[in-house]
């Protein structure tokens, strides 16, 4: 194709009228080392729906609430029981564990009250709240996130 | 009626149930192990709730867990579901101390039908033809001897508390009768901390035969027919059909009747199934009764046209039933076919994973109950049941054209299901010329 | 009877005549273009064969290639389906001509009740009430006109080939009467090639109510009671449902009858759906027949327990029927709701596309037919039905509840369905109480 | 292809006549250094419609018969209609095309019977047979391949 200039305009005009007479989206014409090679919109259609369905994350892998969040490094206390949170042993005490305080693992922070039954739920790691997850008289399901602690 | 109702159930009973409750207006609460977090019924549910880790125990069978889950949304009601604890009278109590309606029978009945020796003796008193045998528990070897060869071999011997074939023994003579006393007394303490034990006449090449019974609070009991079971394998039901295709109007009557005659005489309330056994003469035995809805009620929903999870909603919450036994008309035959996540090549072992390709089968007379979708997880820890398909048709032998294009058409890839071992069934001559007994599975499908 | 069925159509309803083929031991031959290459029914089929591009005209339409691949696969029958050519007389005489049964009726039948004069003739010989109106053609406007005041405004001007609203005008006097003639001349000569238009009294307010009925060759003809399929937009219908919910005994006994007569008169064989229109006053006017088996056919099926597609099937194979009308007894309210791939919010444009999820409702009552499966893709070539929803219940209120149920778990992912809009219509005042017209859409869910 | 010239328009033009009576979407051609490749967008398939390549592709990709297999750059010659293939016009005659026949646009290369009509297939290509696919009397379907050819 040396021989004849492939950036020759008049050329490329009719091979681009051609393309649009008969609707093609794309045209490639190589010859040795000249190349033409042409695209009209359409030729590249969005490529969706590639991902797996998110169903298939695995059921287990929300069972593991006390795994560090990557993101914030963050250890996260979780509810071993279905019940009402209260952060405190009665209205008019101090709540167990306020933002900011001190926790390691035997640290009673709140308790799950289940079938009229307190249970004292402890830290069961060590280091600073630094969220209180609930509120007070809040239903709570088993593996919810109670406290954030900062290790 | 009730506003709200807790599922304490999974899979496709908790589905079935979720569907009864909003077609009657009521709102359904779902608890979930960690190990069914994704399941589909839980987006359906008003609300669902997370009540431990995949183990049973500490989830489906966690009774602390389950009525904290019951208090905290406010529930007035618990369906149980079957399995699990329908039948664990501890839990009907503390859900009625609780005042939460337990959707089952009293925890008084429950225990006395529970009870094989118990309810032998009700049926007695009702009138229900029995299985000749011991009076009661038997305490040692020679007196099982002794009553053994009064009734006359063959016999078998059950544990009390027994159930799904667990502390069962047959012998045909003194000799195997002593092995199988003691083998039998040391299962049934294993399996159900109770090694009380009893022994009847085996009635030889039986047909299970179940009658379907719902029982108001008010003492009205209405029958739905019942429901022929003689395809089992290891005591588990594969294949169940409405009618029993070799029983006689006449038979058939009097064998509804006696299920009536039992319920009403145990001042029963809420779904029922009385099972016998049907010998090659037609004489049916009383066995036991399930205190629950079972597995296979589709079979008889089809049959008579009425849903039995919205009556048994409904007498729960102490309606009395507005159905006659005359209101309810037997039309063609139902069969359901229960898809297990089993492999028939391999001794119908487990077969659990991920669902990559559902196709559910549909048209004409076909009923589909699945928990299961494309991309569903067939869990491990539960049981292996991943879909129910029932069909309804004018005759038998239509209904079994409907059942193997059905099966035929459904697609689950890649896990292994019983399909291939049903669709084998179903085609036997014996099973289509109706010469099955419950050993039909091993004899012939081994 | 037939060994080898081809299925000239695709989608649902070729899926439908598939398992009735099945179940009846025929072997199913399917034809498909190039865009259903991937429909999972092409594995179910016995044979399928490839007859061209996706454009309708150069697949389900080319009616040599229907009949060659009838050819090459050796079949003695053909199932046309509905639409494509289901109403092709042509296509049915070139079937008899090559020795291939057409599952439906004799072309001149076809032809004679497919023109609406002459279905009009039919219909008074068998005294058969229809509406007032022109007797046969009219040529000019002045004869239109001096009908119209005869049998007095509203009138409506449709043309005698027409079908699915094309050709159809509405006028209130004299002057809209003159622009719609034209109007409608125009839109004929368009649509049908065929301009001959006629005249009739527009029944205000009415509901669309048609009878299904069934016929064999040897002049036997049972009904399958009413259906009623008054919720309509733009004369597409989206829910049906049997019975029709205001008809009093007596009036439903006279219109089933009606369409018998009808049929008989015709010398009609083969299954037929004969249209009416009711008015307020309880009064019924036949519109037309369907020499076809028609998308609502198992609302049908449900409430009388008959397969229709089977019997279709038979009465072309030459068996006479082997029920009588005493056979068919009419049990409950069936509903069905038409699922189509177009967005309600966006004045239901077609919405083709992958379906990523697709979780099919189950359970008691409901009944789904559908060829569509997670993964597969809805053409944009063809209409845009992908399931049809049908459910079963002793009462409507209860139908009504169990269809929200369903069309509520019917999960559909991303491409948008009707599913929304048919919510609304089951919610909707109006439709509960049974006091709805064709115009309810329009009316009122704009 | 050095001999043609790939830039002459009036060859191009042959070739997109040829991949719409084909209704190909794809077309390359490959000879030595010289290389021709058009594209269109599936047959009947509305330019402007949303739904994504994946979608409409499933359908169309297996409706691209004639589409070089690149493992061997043989090009496919398909059947047109749904009928009967016959290789000669009858049986005692002379097959019409066999392996290795030298074949170009207009020669006839087989026969398929459709409702009683003898219908003769055209090459539509130029080349050589290197592989005769169906037998005599053999039913084939639409799409169907019937011969390949190497241009």
């Amino acid at each position: 194709m040396s021989d004849k200039n492939p950036m020759d305009l008049k050329k490329v005009k009719e091979l681009i009228d051609l393309m649009k007479e008969n609707e093609l989206v794309e045209l490639e014409i190589t010859d040795g080392d000249s190349k033409v090679h042409l695209k009209r919109p359409g030729a590249n259609m969005p490529v969706m729906h590639q991902v797996p369905m998110q169903a298939m994350s695995t059921p287990t892998a929300s069972a593991v609430p006390a795994e560090p969040a990557k993101e914030d490094g963050l250890i996260k206390i979780v509810s071993p029981i279905v019940g009402t949170f209260y952060q405190a042993s009665s209205p008019e005490a101090e709540a167990y564990a306020k933002s900011g305080d001190k926790v390691d693992a035997d640290t009673v922070v709140c308790i799950i009250e289940a079938m009229k039954v307190m249970n004292e739920i402890k830290a069961e790691v060590s280091g600073t709240i630094v969220e209180v997850c609930c509120k007070d008289g809040q239903a709570v399901e088993y593996g919810q996130v109670l406290f954030k602690v900062r290790p | 009626m009730f506003s709200r109702i807790l599922i304490a159930n999974r899979g496709e009973i908790a589905l079935r149930i979720i569907r009864a409750c909003h077609e009657l207006g009521i709102e359904a609460v779902v608890v979930y192990s960690e190990a069914d977090r994704e399941a589909s019924y839980l987006d359906i549910a008003d609300e669902a709730v997370c009540i431990g880790p995949a183990s049973p125990a500490k989830s489906y069978l966690n009774i602390p867990a389950i009525i904290s889950a019951a208090e905290i949304t406010d529930v007035d009601a618990i369906h149980p579901g079957y399995g699990f604890l329908a039948e664990n009278a501890h839990f009907a109590e503390i859900c009625n101390e609780c005042g939460i309606t337990f959707i089952g029978p009293d925890p008084e009945s429950m225990r006395q039908l529970g009870d094989k020796v118990a309810a032998r003796e009700i049926a007695k008193k009702a009138r229900v033809p029995i299985v000749p045998g011991s009076e009661g528990e038997i305490t040692n070897e020679s007196e099982a001897v002794k009553i053994a060869n009064k009734i006359g071999y063959p016999v078998i011997i059950k544990a009390a508390a027994g159930g799904g074939g667990r502390g069962m023994r047959v012998a045909h003579n003194d000799i195997s009768l002593h092995k199988a006393f003691g083998a039998a007394k040391a299962e049934a303490e294993a399996a159900f901390k109770n090694g009380t034990l009893y022994i009847e006449k085996f009635i030889v090449e039986p047909r299970h035969v179940e009658v379907q019974v719902m029982a108001d609070k008010s003492g009205n009991a209405i029958h739905f027919y019942e429901r022929d079971c003689t395809i089992q394998r290891r005591h588990q039901k594969l294949i169940e059909e409405s009618p029993c295709p070799v029983l006689d109007e006449k038979t058939r009557e009097e064998l509804c009747k006696s299920a009536l005659r039992l319920v009403k005489e145990a001042n029963y309330h809420s779904a029922a199934t009385v099972e016998f056994l049907l010998d090659k003469d037609k004489n049916f035995y009383f066995i036991e009764v399930n205190t629950r809805i079972q597995v296979e009620h589709p079979v008889s929903e089809l049959v008579t046209g009425q849903d039995l999870i919205k009556l048994q909603i409904k007498v729960a919450a102490g309606q009395t039933l507005d159905l006659r036994q005359r209101d309810i008309k037997h039309t063609g035959v139902a069969m359901e076919c229960r898809i297990n996540a089993e492999d028939p090549a391999r001794g119908y072992a487990p077969n659990p994973g991920r669902v990559d390709k559902f196709i559910v089968p549909g048209g004409f007379g076909v009923r589909v109950d699945t928990h299961i979708y494309q991309g569903a997880i067939v869990s491990p820890y539960y049981d292996s049941m991943i879909a129910k398909l029932i069909v309804h048709q004018p005759t038998r032998q239509e209904a079994i054209a409907t059942m193997k294009r059905a099966l035929r058409e459904f697609k689950i890839e890649p896990i292994k299901t019983t399909i291939p071992g049903q669709l084998a069934i179903l085609s036997h001559n014996l099973f289509v010329k109706n010469q099955v007994d419950t050993s039909f599975i091993e004899r012939h499908m081994g």
